[in-house]
């Protein structure tokens, strides 16, 4: 599935909810399906300090395709986290460089990507496309 | 006090968020301000703006007038002694950094001590911190009691021979701590050391009076007192602010420049360098008479009530640990929830129309003093109700559910 | 460009002093302010208000934003490389001594040499002066021409090995000349040595591109181009910025914070501690925005006209001598008249409902050098007239009757 | 004649001026007709340096009575010290102590006094009073 389809699915998914309070406990169920980073994951290097809340973050490059795993001190962004990941895994390094990301935007969370959004969303976006130019650079 | 009437001269509140009626509880951070603040400085730029001092003209005297005539009414707010003891800044902020400069630059030397407290905003540690750097001296941080109060004992042990000045906060941002700065004013008085009080959290809950309280320097900032942004004060007595060489060079804070020599201004100008805000000089003068014309007295009441009855209605939510349980608090309710990371919390209230802060709040010795990432923190305000606390209860109990 | 409905935008211009219509020939020392920039600010208290930064509740979002939309837009209207690279300070004043202390403590040695002009103004002159008695440095001060410009020979041959910074005014406030920066800078760089501008009279009358002229700082006041007081931008070059030590600490410019290690934020809020003016930063914005739909070039344009038809008057006037007869010129006409104080006839045309400066204009050397107590000065601004020219004309021909 | 009488007869002499210029080429009169002071009695200490005007005073007592000399390189400042001059010269030092003097209030000259004017004036009467205290705790 191309990430424009997952990301459609996830907009799908979404649509369902017309109350805030679903949607956000559907967020906090995706956070806790995340698996957790192990303590010695958990690293300076991996880490996205947003300030209010941390973000941990790991990039691999196998077979070609990148994967992820994220976890954060909070519930809601992990769940975002979740959301993003989701939408990105494995595909190529390629298709994640030109991936417009405006899922986001449609499911109503845009607010929790504002750059004055002190939870580290948005630099976890930005570090994925820089792993991902790199992967793209040395391929 | 008529807290219907009060609310309408604040037309903010009347603002619906994701439209939920708008319950604005991050007071500490920045209050509301009355339409009358706002009228106050637009009938200034319509009217009379002009810059001020040495002008000749109408315009520039009545500016000028309207400028220190505000200068005036602060002075009397807080009880000092003398009008020109009460320098304009942009805020407490600044406030701190100029008297850790100048303050600095006549009397630390290597090895002196300059004493705060754990329980400092980052805007009254960071400068000292910085100063102590510039000059090797010792920052020395007197920490707190687990409830949140300091120890008077453990403050007067604090002070050595090497210490040459000492800054505390009035009323702590997190904690919401009210600290006996007149006590422990007596007691660094007695070993000849100036004290300065940052009471960016105490002027718009508590009477001020600087003589009462004898201390060196107090400052605080407009935003936080119903007043506009851009503007603070420091006070300073006379003799230490004489003493001080300037901090910022320019207009308005020089008598006269020649190549090889430059004569300084008296106070206050002296330390206001540059064209001064004299617009929100006079807004903050709006928002300090809002607060008198409901009388101060009535003000403190109505908080007091409000924040008992915030707190009592807190601690009945299950899992609620509140941070800072001294026995004189006003205003700031900081505390935790099991298992719930603040800024989740933080992020779903404000789905329901609830501002809160959610964070460290610029105090990051006070949560690595209680080993936590951050709280959750509402503050409270003339124009809150117990309305707004029963719903903020309501959404705290509602959210819990969601998140754990 | 319709200057009536221009006016309109302008309330205060409607005033009269005395029963005399306004004629606000002030414009050096402040602008004043169109509706639009008001009720930007209105707007943004009656809506939106909150503490900016780290808040993560739907007003304090919102703030945030329009506080860093503001800065992105004040980038782009001076060119600005990146956003990052404005600093909003309180004014012209505090942007140098933010500099003179920032790049001073890092780069400035014992013997080390300041280069600044005879015909700055005091806020572009004292804080390097006390930079250079703190780090026992010297401040060179390179005189100008009768004419009241600068010999670029004379410059190139004041900067020495030793010169680690140079200040210049882009405009003079007294002299109206209007420096060729932008080759000033080149030969400065072609020695290495970075220049700050001060932009405090020329960002509201000229096109200013910080790229374009290379300058590595730059300074202005937003009272002076339409916007409100309190407010003021720096502009500096990344990697010199990231090169300086911060100025004042405080809550914002920090990342972290520990009883031992302070981490500093990155740019540009490493300069910003304190709660920020966001509420003027947005006022400013709604100004810039305000010239900017007129149309800067129109705006230099119709200003031009006014000027060059204001000094041609003028000139007619029997004993009045022009201070400042630069070739290059804006805004800025400053004068003296045979046997007449300047206090005279600034008092008497007050009478009159003009409004022009009298006095040294925070520039005492520009007076030494011409051996005057001061001059009257009358500076345009574009919702000024030919009309108001002839009332001035006509007025300054009256009173020189009475007073000689 | 006391120094009420003197404010009157002054605010009564202002009185046929409903013209600002009028009154105001009055005090350059005033000014014009009052005795500069020599080179030598405008020493530094002599001088009040209002940023704008610098005004010089001399204040002496003789034969119990208060004696004034003033001078202003601006013109307007000269006209109103000369007319506070007029109103206390020759008075005793309690008398001065005492005065209010509100006529320039009434000839409409106020601003002239004003805290944030920059002319000395208000200083120059700080100074006078100041000597007057003086010489009263002397007598
Ligand atoms: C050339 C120049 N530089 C600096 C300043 C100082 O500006 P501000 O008082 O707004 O800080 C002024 C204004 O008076 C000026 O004209
Ligand atoms: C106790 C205390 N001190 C200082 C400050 C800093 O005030 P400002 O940001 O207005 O300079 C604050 C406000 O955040 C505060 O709460």
């Amino acid at each position: 599935m191309s990430i424009e389809k997952k990301q459609n699915a996830i907009i799908e998914e979404f649509s369902i909810f017309d109350d805030w309070m679903d949607k956000y406990a559907y967020l906090v169920d995706l956070g806790n399906e995340l698996t957790p980073l192990s303590p010695e994951e958990k690293t300076d290097d991996n880490l996205i300090d947003g300030c209010q809340s941390k973000l941990w973050i790991i990039v691999e490059l196998k077979d070609g395709k990148m994967r992820f795993k994220a976890d954060s001190d909070a519930i809601i962004t992990k769940g975002i986290a979740s959301l993003l990941i989701r939408a990105l895994e494995g595909e190529t390094p390629k298709d994640v460089l030109d991936a417009e990301l405006s899922f986001i935007d449609k499911i109503g969370l845009h607010q929790h990507l504002s750059p004055t959004r002190s939870n580290g969303l948005l630099a976890m976006i930005k570090r994925i496309k820089a792993y991902a130019m790199a992967f793209n650079a040395k391929a | 006090m008529n807290i219907q009437n009060i609310r309408k001269d604040f037309p903010i509140l009347k603002q619906e968020i994701y439209g939920k009626p708008l319950i604005y509880l991050d007071n500490a951070a920045t209050t509301q301000k009355p339409v009358s603040v706002i009228e106050a400085m637009n009938d200034l730029y319509f009217r009379l703006n002009s810059n001020i001092h040495r002008g000749v003209h109408y315009l520039s005297e009545e500016s000028t007038s309207a400028h220190e005539n505000a200068r005036k009414y602060i002075a009397d707010f807080i009880h000092a002694k003398h009008t020109h003891e009460i320098i304009f800044t942009r805020g407490t902020t600044e406030a701190v950094n100029l008297v850790a400069f100048s303050f600095g630059e006549k009397n630390i030397q290597q090895g002196d001590e300059i004493l705060v407290t754990e329980m400092e905003h980052h805007s009254n540690f960071v400068p000292w911190k910085m100063l102590a750097e510039r000059k090797s001296a010792k920052l020395i941080v007197l920490p707190f009691e687990e409830d949140g109060s300091l120890s008077l004992e453990k403050f007067q042990s604090a002070i050595t021979e090497k210490t040459k000045i000492i800054s505390i906060t009035h009323v702590s941002n997190v904690l919401g701590t009210i600290n006996p700065v007149k006590e422990m004013i007596r007691i660094a008085h007695e070993a000849d050391v100036p004290v300065f009080v940052d009471a960016a959290q105490s002027i718009q809950h508590l009477s001020v009076d600087v003589q009462d309280l004898d201390c060196d320097f107090l400052a605080f900032s407009g935003h936080k007192i119903y007043g506009p942004t851009g503007i603070g004060v420091l006070y300073g007595k006379e003799k230490l602010l004489d003493e001080m060489p300037p901090y910022q060079g320019g207009g308005e804070m020089i008598s006269s420049v020649s190549l090889d020599k430059i004569t300084y201004n008296e106070l206050p100008f002296k330390f206001e360098a540059g064209t001064p805000n004299y617009v929100a000089a006079i807004g903050l003068q709006a928002a300090i008479k809002y607060l008198e014309d409901i009388g101060m007295q009535d003000v403190i009441k109505y908080e007091h009530d409000l924040f008992a009855y915030a707190t009592e209605q807190l601690l009945q939510i299950e899992g609620l640990k509140m941070i800072g349980t001294a026995k004189k608090k006003t205003s700031v309710l900081s505390f935790v929830m099991d298992g719930i990371h603040p800024y989740d919390m933080g992020t779903m209230l404000d789905k329901t129309g609830i501002a809160v802060r959610s964070g460290t709040h610029c105090a990051e010795p006070v949560m690595q003093h209680y080993g936590i990432s951050g709280t959750i923190r509402a503050s409270v305000a003339l124009y809150n109700t117990k309305a707004e606390i029963d719903k903020l209860v309501e959404n705290l109990n509602k959210i819990q559910m969601i998140l754990s």
